[in-house]
């Protein structure tokens, strides 16, 4: 099966992902980039709490470790040691299943992310097709999830949810369509599926697909930025979880560890539809500009931004150093954060080094672009009210789909008359 | 005063459906202990998929039989309890015990300690308002507004922490006047108060009033007429969101309410979305009462002469005033002697509450969440 | 905090006293014998007793209106005062509870009319075990306040929609605003039953 | 670079799919079944992956897998669970069973006796990374007729089935 996954590695690409037929480096891959992901994950709950925290005049975590930089780690640890509590009317069997479905479901996704041209674990040819349908399977686990509590608010958590999941999908999948129609327009007139191939294919033509047939990749974007929205069950969509509504929805009666599976199946998700999104749209990997700002020296200015950034972040650090209370209590605090902002600014400077800043950038570029995806679903959440249901189908069903339908249909035509 | 007369048909509120657990029925228990139901409030629904086809709510969770304590505790005894009912208007919930007595004693509080009592009152409809406002758009799903509302209303609880020593169950007032003077400054850090709020109530505005989501979320939902309102007894925000311009403060002017101008605002449609502007044109209304009563609190004693032992003559008496929920009256009747013989309190949340079937009758489970919400009651207040 | 005048400080410390300790001069002597209730007299008053004749007691005390009526009036007055005099708005159902007497407890309704920015009372005795006839078809209101009355003093109401106890739990046995239930009563057996303590407390 | 690998990786997912498929038919529990029936779907899914059928198996994830299974779930989840657990498994129509499953092992073994002759040997059809586009051919070029009357037959039993769901339109 492994020669088989090889097997489909692009051959128009000069170092193949994974290196083809090496199973050593599809090995090393997998734990890179799970490892990452799951690094992410956490850092992504760390960030939002803060940046949640700043939108509503307060703090958020500040005591564990320096700004609660630990906090995360220390919410895990609380969740793993928590008491495991499975209702006694519960279906145990499919209880027990339910998170790890999602989990797998949202992780699996990341086999065809293409976080560079030779940094995706593999290149399937039907890359997108295989992202949306294994990323629809985690509708399973939320509905095995809300069935198997055998209680009813997530029973209704299930219903809202598969409902939803199901009618965005629809949307969602039409406007990546027509983002994949847009890769057909070369001279062959054939098109790709594969993640790698779509990228390509924007290089090959120039432009982002965002600015492609203006303003038809914007809409087909924004359709698809909603819908996915909608698919992590994240604000204003966050129907199936609605708090005040449904309690915790389809997980209301998990706790402890499952619980947090759900949440990092939830978090990981959401980085996966984001950088199906910049894949897509956002012309991946490939820097801002690329295009318009040619040239060595061009060249040159943009693969500084990594390190930058880690200078940037270390910088942010010393600064807060500096404003740390001076009292022995905080000494441990500043010690820390000095630290941290130390490694970073080491990071940073390693980046710097031109063998790996050339490696990096591409993986650079790509995070950055999902890591503005990301502070959008907080700024969402904290700025939106929720849709009721009625609504949230009314915007998938009536709106979302008419309009993607009209896109895709206008692509194509534009595409067949330019 | 509108014309009210031809909300005077009583209201149909229909038979309960015999048939309450059909095959695509659910029934759900929303609380006691749920994140929307504002306390201890336990609705159950009987769901058609996510419309609802009835409700009944279950309360009484938080009893504590007040109106029996007050028969076993003198007059003054029974000030601290009042704050209690509804603890978010502790105030309100005072002014208006210490002026039912009053009225049994057939004494007046001097126009000094009115003032106070205006300006605190109103402070605490603010207050009220504003933990109103965090909630319900809490429950509807926009978390920020909660944190902006509750970093506006800690500057009214420093006042009433300044002024009394208490933020929340205030007992700032006592029968016959205020115990307090003003501190130094009451009027400075009121003034404060004051000059930043409405930027403050601007904000709230910006982020919800034209939310396209949060006027689709209240428009329309948990409509309920003027007349069924009356028929209801359903008094407050509520009531005038309904378009019926009543409030107690112009109806029947009490403490000095006759001396300040300000505007009664009403509604059109008694949606949740009228409710929600009018309960915003009243935090700024308050603030107008506020600018008038700050300047020209008048001099003098703020205690009038009040009996050492305090023994209503036999008799009985109703006084209610405009709480931040609505009509709060005390019917309390004296036998003569050091204790009341009954105090009756007369809610507005509980008596709003009640409107709740009528108002959530063939919307969405989400809407009920809305509508308790935009009912603004306080369980506390509710069970007493 | 500085304080100019005579006033008691705010409780920085220790309790607040009562606050009739204040005006210490003012300690006027009880009075026994405060204004009586005198009769009331208004145009619909005198259209009521055109109707009722002696069955209304019309009275007024500090200014409030309120009427005593006999017991057998009742659906029928409340009707009337709801349609031809614009009392649309139902304030209030509560009772009192006179053990000593005859007709232990006394049934009052609050009015009040948008129309006329007027409040009345309306008091009618009823014996303990007597029922009463509801006036929900009259205020909807009075719904949710005549179960509080049912659940609190045990008087029925007839042709109440559905009556049973609203803030005491369903099974509960006694009703606690009598002036025979003491203060901490409780119906202990429920309490055992329901949340299993023993002691009853 | 086939052998032991490939041949391993067959047997065990016709093993999964078989016995799934098997579990389906003889759980009590219907939501059981379901899943079970997704687990068999899937392992068709890699199935198809291995014929080098790509864009197939994409597809029986997106719509059996993801899409209508979620539906059936959907359905069961609102049936009560209790009553049909206490009901027979099975019903009495043996003889019936047996002669239909007779009847279809028949015709699988007809298929695969004389589908020897008509298929000589393994081939690859098509090159893999053109295997969507091929498809892509085959049906709206060759059989677009077939596609149409498919599709449209389809659309006939979506708006069918919103009528007879909607009382009133």
């Amino acid at each position: 099966m492994l020669d088989y996954i090889t097997s489909y590695l692009s051959d128009t690409v000069k170092v193949t992902p994974g290196q083809v037929g090496n199973v050593f480096w599809i090995v090393v891959y997998i734990f890179i980039v799970f490892g990452g992901v799951s690094v992410a994950v956490i850092a992504m709950n760390w960030l939002e709490r803060k940046a949640l925290a700043h939108f509503q005049i307060r703090l958020g975590p500040m005591r564990v470790g320096p700004h609660g930089l630990l906090q995360p780690i220390a919410d895990a640890l609380k969740l793993f040691t928590k008491e495991d509590i499975i209702p006694s009317a519960a279906d145990k069997l499919v209880f027990w299943i339910a998170p790890l479905i999602i989990l797998c479901a949202s992780f699996t996704t990341y086999i065809v992310v293409p976080f560079g041209p030779t940094h995706a674990i593999t290149d399937l040819n039907i890359g997108i097709l295989f992202m949306l349908g294994v990323s629809s399977l985690s509708v399973l686990g939320v509905v095995m999830a809300g069935w198997a509590s055998n209680s009813h608010y997530p029973l209704i958590g299930a219903l809202r949810s598969s409902a939803q999941m199901v009618s965005y999908e629809i949307a969602m999948g039409l406007a990546v369509v027509s983002a994949v129609l847009m890769t057909s327009l070369n001279a062959a007139g054939t098109g790709t599926l594969s993640m790698i191939g779509i990228v390509r294919a924007q290089q090959a033509q120039h432009v982002w697909f965002l600015f492609k047939f203006f303003p038809l990749g914007l809409i087909a974007f924004v359709i698809f930025a909603i819908a996915m929205i909608a698919e992590t069950n994240r604000a204003p969509f966050d129907l199936p979880e609605a708090e005040s509504e449904l309690t915790a929805g389809f997980h209301t009666e998990y706790s402890g560890l499952r619980w947090s599976l759900f949440m990092l199946g939830e978090y990981a998700a959401m980085i996966a539809v984001s950088s199906i999104a910049v894949t897509l749209w956002l012309g991946g990997w490939m820097r801002p500009f690329p295009n318009a700002l040619t040239g060595d020296t061009w060249d040159a200015v943009f693969s500084l931004f990594p390190g930058l950034t880690f200078l940037g972040l270390a910088a942010i650090c010393f600064v807060g150093v500096a404003r740390m209370p001076k009292h022995p209590y905080f000494r441990v605090q500043t010690i820390g954060l000095a630290g941290f902002g130390a490694v970073l600014g080491l990071i940073g400077l390693v980046l710097f080094a031109p063998p790996v800043r050339d490696r990096i950038q591409d993986i650079y570029w790509f995070v950055a672009k999902v890591g503005v995806f990301m502070y959008l679903y907080i700024w969402y959440r904290a700025t939106f009210p929720r849709y009721r249901f009625d609504q949230l189908m009314k915007v998938g069903w009536k709106v979302l789909l008419p309009i993607a339908l009209g896109v895709l249909i206008a692509t194509a035509v534009w595409g067949v008359l330019v | 005063m509108t014309d009210a007369t031809k909300y005077l048909s009583h209201l149909e509120l229909g038979e309960p459906d015999k048939t309450f657990l059909d095959s695509n029925e659910l029934i759900i228990n929303m609380g006691p202990q749920h994140p929307a139901t504002h306390g201890v409030l336990r609705v159950i629904l009987k769901l058609d998929g996510e419309k609802v086809l009835g409700t009944e709510c279950v309360i009484g969770y938080l009893h504590r039989g007040v109106e029996k304590i007050a028969e076993h505790r003198t007059y003054t005894m029974f000030n601290p309890y009042v704050d209690r009912m509804d603890y978010v208007a502790a105030v309100s919930n005072g002014l208006g015990y210490c002026e039912a007595v009053e009225k049994l004693l057939n004494i007046e509080a001097p126009p000094r300690a009115n003032y106070i009592r205006v300006i605190l009152t109103e402070l605490n409809r603010l207050a009220s308002h504003q933990l109103w406002l965090g909630t319900h758009a809490l429950d509807i799903g926009a978390m920020t507004p909660l944190f902006y509302t509750f970093r506006d209303r800690e500057e009214i609880l420093k006042i009433f922490e300044k002024y009394c020593g208490a933020r929340l169950t205030t007992h700032a007032f006592r029968i016959g006047g205020c115990l307090y003077e003003t501190y130094d400054g009451f009027e400075r850090d009121v003034k404060k108060f004051i000059d930043s709020a409405p930027s403050k109530i601007d904000e709230y505005e910006e982020l919800l009033t034209t939310n396209r989501i949060w006027v689709e979320r209240t428009k329309g939902v948990g409509t309920i007429s003027a007349k069924d309102c009356i028929a209801l007894g359903v008094t407050g925000p509520v009531l005038r969101a309904s378009g019926v311009k009543w409030d107690l403060r112009k109806a029947q002017p009490y403490a000095a309410y006759r001396d300040f101008d300000f505007e009664i605002p009403i509604g059109e449609s008694g949606d949740t979305y009228d409710r929600y502007l009018v309960r915003m044109q009243e935090m700024r209304q308050s603030l107008r009462i506020l600018e008038q009563a700050v300047g020209k609190i008048p001099e003098g004693p703020i205690m009038a002469k009040v009996p050492k032992v305090m023994k209503p003559p036999v008799g009985e008496i109703y006084h209610s005033i405009e709480a931040p929920k609505g009509e709060l009256g005390y019917f309390i009747v004296s036998d003569g002697s050091t204790q009341p013989y009954r105090v009756r309190v007369r809610p507005p949340s509980f008596v709003n509450l009640q409107a709740l079937d009528i108002m959530v009758r063939g919307q969405l489970v989400a809407d009920v969440i809305a509508v308790i919400g935009t009912l603004d009651i306080v369980l506390g207040e509710v069970d007493r | 905090m500085p304080e100019e005048t005579k006033t008691p400080s705010p409780p920085s410390g220790g309790e607040p006293k009562p606050a009739a300790e204040a005006p210490h001069r003012a300690a006027a002597p009880p009075k026994p014998a405060g204004p009586a209730p005198e009769p009331w007299n208004s145009s619909m008053i005198g259209r009521l007793k055109e109707q009722y004749g002696s069955g209304i007691d019309p009275l007024t005390y500090l200014g409030q209106n309120y009427m005593v009526v006999d017991s057998s009036l009742i659906p029928e007055l409340l009707q009337v005062l709801r349609d031809q005099e614009e009392f649309d708005y139902c304030v209030d159902v509560t009772a009192l509870h006179y053990p000593e007497r005859e007709k232990q407890f006394d049934v009052v309704w609050i009015l009040y009319s948008h129309p006329r920015n007027e409040r009345i009372r309306v008091k009618t005795m009823i014996a303990d075990g007597e029922v009463i006839p509801s006036c929900v078809s009259v205020w909807a209101t009075a719904n949710w306040l005549e179960r509080e009355v049912y659940d609190m003093f045990g008087i029925r109401f007839e042709g109440h929609p559905d009556l049973k106890r609203i803030l005491l739990p369903d099974g509960w046995k006694g009703h606690p605003l009598r002036k025979d239930y003491g203060i901490i009563q409780q119906d202990n057996e429920w309490v055992q039953i329901n949340l299993g303590i023993e002691s009853g407390q | 670079m086939t052998p032991v690998a490939t041949t391993f990786f067959f047997y065990f997912l016709a093993a999964v799919t078989v016995i799934s498929g098997l579990l389906v038919i003889t759980q009590r529990n219907a939501v059981h079944s379901a899943l079970a029936l997704i687990l068999s779907l899937l392992g068709q899914a890699a199935l198809y992956l291995m014929l080098y059928a790509p864009f197939v198996a994409g597809v029986q994830i997106i719509l059996y897998a993801g899409g209508i299974m979620v539906l059936f779930l959907f359905v069961i989840m609102l049936v009560s669970i209790e009553q049909q657990q206490k009901e027979e498994q099975f019903n009495k129509l043996w003889v019936v069973g047996v002669l239909a499953a007779v009847a279809l092992g028949g015709l699988f073994v007809g298929v695969y006796v004389k589908g020897k002759a008509l298929f000589s040997g393994p081939v690859l059809p098509f090159s893999e990374p053109s295997n969507t586009q091929q498809i892509a051919v085959l049906l709206y070029g060759n059989y677009m007729f077939a596609f149409e009357i498919a599709s449209l037959l389809l659309l006939v039993a979506i708006i069918g089935a919103v009528v007879m769901a909607k009382k009133r339109i």
